[in-house]
């Protein structure tokens, strides 16, 4: 039987490339209360959605923006009553370290003008979740129309903020986590939580699931202790 | 007869081909450059498809409408004009790369005779692409006859030898024609060479 | 000097590149051997169908191997039922993908080496009696060489570097399929990590320096200086 | 049959694609000759940087990209200041990542050429009245034709898929740097997007199968039929 | 005294080297196979590098302590012992390759000239992996005469071909050295070759 050896090795989680460090330091408190250390496998959340779909055996996802949760539990690969959001984000923002560029992410900044010849380095925001939110926010605040031809579309967010951190974007927009993990950025102002749909990253448990440490290990992710820890990487209460 | 060859084949718009039936013993294949003496002699060696016609020879039948004898099943010694030694095998182990398929009872000469008077012997270790002309052409010599084949065709197999070493090789092609009586396709355009093997001489090209 | 993760990971790439190159190198001959020297209806589709993975983005084959070979794909569902083997989420998996990334540029370079060779020496060892498979073997096989050994090296390169296809198809899961790109691609999701990268980008550049080194002395032991000077 | 948008994608490719392997023709066949022909020290470090594209994964290749031609990067800020090229977020960077990536397959390829070679022939050019330089552009480029072909295929091929470099080093901008295996990554991302991506993946197929077609056609009228018939 | 050579060379255990002074004409060289024949005209072409010694030829320095020639700059017409067309161009192409590159002044004859008295008119168009063995042999001469060299080197230029085109090839060459003057280092085994145009031979290997 494929998953055999999983009981021993721990589940297998599913995971958004985004929560790379902060899940790592989750998991690695809960090993330290003496259980299977869990497998963690970060990918974008298409990947690891399609690789569910496709009926990859896995026992949590945990997914970076709500359609690509939706989808699988439209396929019917989750196991009913185990959705839940596990953290929330905030959108900044950011402009290289350096930078003594002031603005305000409010109704109708001066958006376009603060960037001048250069360029606005977004996640892709047709495609990749960070993007999509930082879409709905310009539009929100009356600017998306001046900047929409100014953007660089990067593959992720973490590209995103390279592109910053390397000044090749003189202005970016990334997750507030993202800049707090960087040293070569600065937050030029958060946008308002009102301007953007909320930003959660929903988990759940997938039918395939053999793992008898799975739900217990969901319930530690949704524990204090565990949003203690989100909670130091800079995410926000979902 | 122990030959009986009657083969066509067309090159674009010109006819290569030959008819004639020979005794056992060496038949020198005679005729000006480009008649089709090669193409006779692939033919022969399976190389080459006849358009049609029959390619007997020692009682065997290597082409015909009905039979069409893969090359390693036909048993000749090739010496070809041109060489052909295979550039990534040593010359020893292209002498004995015949030797080696040959069925041990048909073998004529061991590695040492042939190596003897070919005047080889010191060239063993190396490369055929580090031989002058005339050491590449005596050891592809010693490989066609270490394959011990039923028929021997060589092209032009001492053209570029000294007279000496000429003279060696002939007196062997003699004992192999009289001795093991296997039937020899010899192409040459030296006078002196075809005067004193050839039982019988053939005008290529009609 | 590494520690026993990278250790792991660089174990892991070995095992992934030097199966998927080994066990395609006899699938990506014969078809190079077919396209050098075959004419037939067709073959302009299969030549089309081995540059594949070399034109499509590489997460659309890992996207396409997932369809196929996933346990309800096509492929997959007989793998598990009938041989009871699944390429998911399994290091065989990621040799998959790394065979199939790897393939064009394999059968390339051999497909080059096998259109030099100089057909009459396959017609000379026919003469001296050997049948075509013999032939094959001792002869063209042999001259064929300068191009299978570039292909093992391009091949093994291209599986070292493989990343989409890999992490789309079986995941990133650590001591299973995360092989160096895909353990460079999670430090590079964590900002300032760019030490690790480093570290990890050299260690497969160690690898592949390794396999060319290892080529090269191959190439020169076979090739030992066998022309003849001064020509 | 193909809307305006996928029409620009799809000249936008070739663009890339056709200006990234001519371009860099020139260099790979540079390399392909000094690594095919001279032993010197560092040759291997050469080699090895040469196929440096090809093990890394792509992103850190787009990465080092980004930081050397980036507007800070040595490079980058010298062709601004001096030249006042800029490569960041155009399509001449879209340009400059897939030449990379193609590089190490095109100087194999023609390396492999080179090194089938029959030496003697160009001393016979030689003696025959031909200079050096005369000597190559008669005798040794023609002899490597085989290999430039297949170069041109597989960095045609290679440059049309190019994804992970390109992403990182210009982004992805429609109508500047958008590829179409940038477009097709755009597409996957969006849950039930499959049809698009299909499309667009039948595309590049479309594209890589036009440069084989034409490629084959080059060998055969350039190969036709010169060998001895039977031989 | 139009050739002046003392040359050696080295290879592995063995040494290749000729010693000897000729007046222009013909001069044969001999001796047996694998003596070195054919390095020492590689030596005179410029492929091979002597270890020591000198070539002059004609008045001209080609080679000593001093001087090292490139290959182009010797103006040699070589006739290669394998031939050595070049694969990739047809005939006519292999024919003009080194009359295009020659002074206009000094060509000795055209393409229809060489094409008539070689008996190739009609295989212009051809590849050479076509042609016959004579039929490339005489492409080889072809090509070598058309460059309009200044020495002619000729390694068994003949050996594969019928008695009447000897004839005719062995006139222009009588030609070629009495009228044109043109010093000619040929290798043959051939006696009646050697005979009816050696004006001096050489004995190769001391
Ligand atoms: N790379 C090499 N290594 C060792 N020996 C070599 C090398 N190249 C040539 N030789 C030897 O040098 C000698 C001279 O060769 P060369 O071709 O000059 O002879 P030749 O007189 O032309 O003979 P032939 O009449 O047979 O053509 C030969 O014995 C040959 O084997
Ligand atoms: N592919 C081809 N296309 C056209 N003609 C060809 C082809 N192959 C061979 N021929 C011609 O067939 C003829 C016979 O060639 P073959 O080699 O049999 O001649 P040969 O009698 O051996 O001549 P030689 O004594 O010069 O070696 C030649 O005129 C040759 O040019
Ligand atoms: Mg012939
Ligand atoms: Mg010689």
């Amino acid at each position: 039987a494929p998953m055999a050896t999983a009981a021993e090795r721990g589940p297998l989680i599913l995971a958004a490339a985004s929560l790379q460090e902060s899940l790592t330091d989750a998991a690695d408190a809960w090993a330290e209360q003496g259980h299977a250390r869990p497998v963690l496998s970060f990918a974008g959340s298409s990947a690891l959605a399609r690789q569910i779909m496709a009926g990859a055996p896995a026992d949590l996802f945990i997914s970076a923006d709500e359609p690509w949760m939706d989808a699988v539990a439209k396929a019917g690969l989750l196991r009913p009553g185990t959705r839940a959001n596990l953290v929330g984000n905030r959108l900044v923002l950011i402009a290289p370290r350096a930078s003594r560029l002031r603005l305000a992410p409010v109704r109708g900044f001066a958006l376009a003008r603060a960037l001048g010849g250069g360029r606005l380095a977004v996640a892709d925001p047709n495609a990749v979740p960070a993007g999509k939110y930082a879409k709905a926010a310009l539009t929100a605040l009356g600017v998306w129309g001046d900047v929409a031809n100014k953007l660089a579309p990067a593959e992720n967010v973490r590209a995103a903020l390279v592109l910053v951190e390397r000044g090749a974007a003189p202005l970016g927009i990334v997750y507030a986590t993202d800049a707090q993990a960087s040293q070569a950025v600065r937050v030029v102002g958060t946008f308002p939580a009102a301007s953007h749909p909320p930003i959660r990253y929903p988990l759940a448990l997938l039918k395939t699931s053999r793992s008898r440490d799975a739900a217990a290990f969901r319930a530690f992710l949704l524990s204090r202790q565990a949003r203690a820890i989100f909670a130091r990487h800079g995410f926000t209460a979902p | 007869m122990a030959i009986d060859i009657d083969v066509e084949r067309r090159f674009g718009a010109s006819v290569i081909g030959a008819q004639f039936t020979a005794e056992a013993g060496l038949t020198a294949l005679f005729g000006p450059s480009g008649v089709g003496k090669t193409s006779l002699l692939n033919m022969v060696a399976g190389l080459l498809r006849p358009d049609r016609g029959h390619i007997r020879i020692g009682g065997r039948t290597l082409f015909d409408d009905a039979t069409d004898l893969p090359p390693e099943a036909r048993r000749v010694g090739y010496v070809f004009q041109d060489g052909r030694l295979f550039p990534h095998r040593r010359v020893k182990a292209n002498l004995l790369y015949g030797w080696r398929l040959a069925d041990p009872a048909n073998r004529w000469m061991t590695l040492d005779e042939a190596a003897d008077f070919l005047g080889i012997g010191h060239l063993l270790g190396r490369w055929p692409q580090s031989l002058s002309g005339g050491e590449a052409q005596r050891v592809a010599i010693g490989r066609a006859l270490l394959a011990a084949p039923q028929i021997l065709l060589m092209d032009e197999p001492l053209s570029s030898l000294d007279a000496a070493r000429r003279g060696d090789i002939m007196t062997v092609i003699e004992r192999i024609r009289d001795e093991l009586k296997v039937p020899i396709l010899y192409v040459s355009h030296d006078r002196a060479e075809v005067d004193r093997l050839a039982t019988q001489i053939v005008e290529v090209g009609k | 000097m590494l520690s026993a993760e990278e250790w792991g990971i660089v174990a892991l790439s070995l095992k992934v590149g030097g199966v998927a190159v080994l066990a395609t190198l006899p699938l990506a001959f014969a078809l190079a051997w077919v396209l050098a020297r075959y004419r037939f209806p067709g073959r302009l589709l299969l030549d089309a169908l081995v540059h594949l993975p070399l034109v499509l983005p590489p997460v659309v084959t890992g996207w396409l191997l997932l369809v196929a070979f996933g346990p309800l794909g096509p492929i997959g569902s007989r793998l598990q039922d009938w041989l009871g083997v699944t390429l998911m989420f399994r290091w065989t998996g990621a040799a998959l993908a790394a065979a199939i990334m790897a393939l064009p540029l394999m059968v390339r370079a051999m497909r080059l080496s096998i259109e030099g060779i100089d057909r009459r020496l396959e017609g000379a060892a026919r003469t001296l009696g050997a049948g075509r498979w013999h032939a094959f073997r001792t002869v063209s096989l042999p001259l064929a060489l300068p191009g299978v050994l570039a292909a093992l090296v391009l091949g093994f390169a291209r599986s070292i570097g493989e990343f989409g296809a890999t992490i789309t198809f079986v995941s990133n899961i650590p001591g299973e399929t995360q092989t160096l790109p895909l353990a460079i691609y999670s430090a590079l999701q964590v900002p300032g990590a760019e030490a690790m990268v480093t570290r990890l980008a050299l260690l497969s550049v160690a690898l592949s320096l390794g396999a060319l080194i290892l080529s090269e002395w191959l190439v020169r032991r076979t090739h030992a200086e066998r022309a003849r000077h001064g020509d």
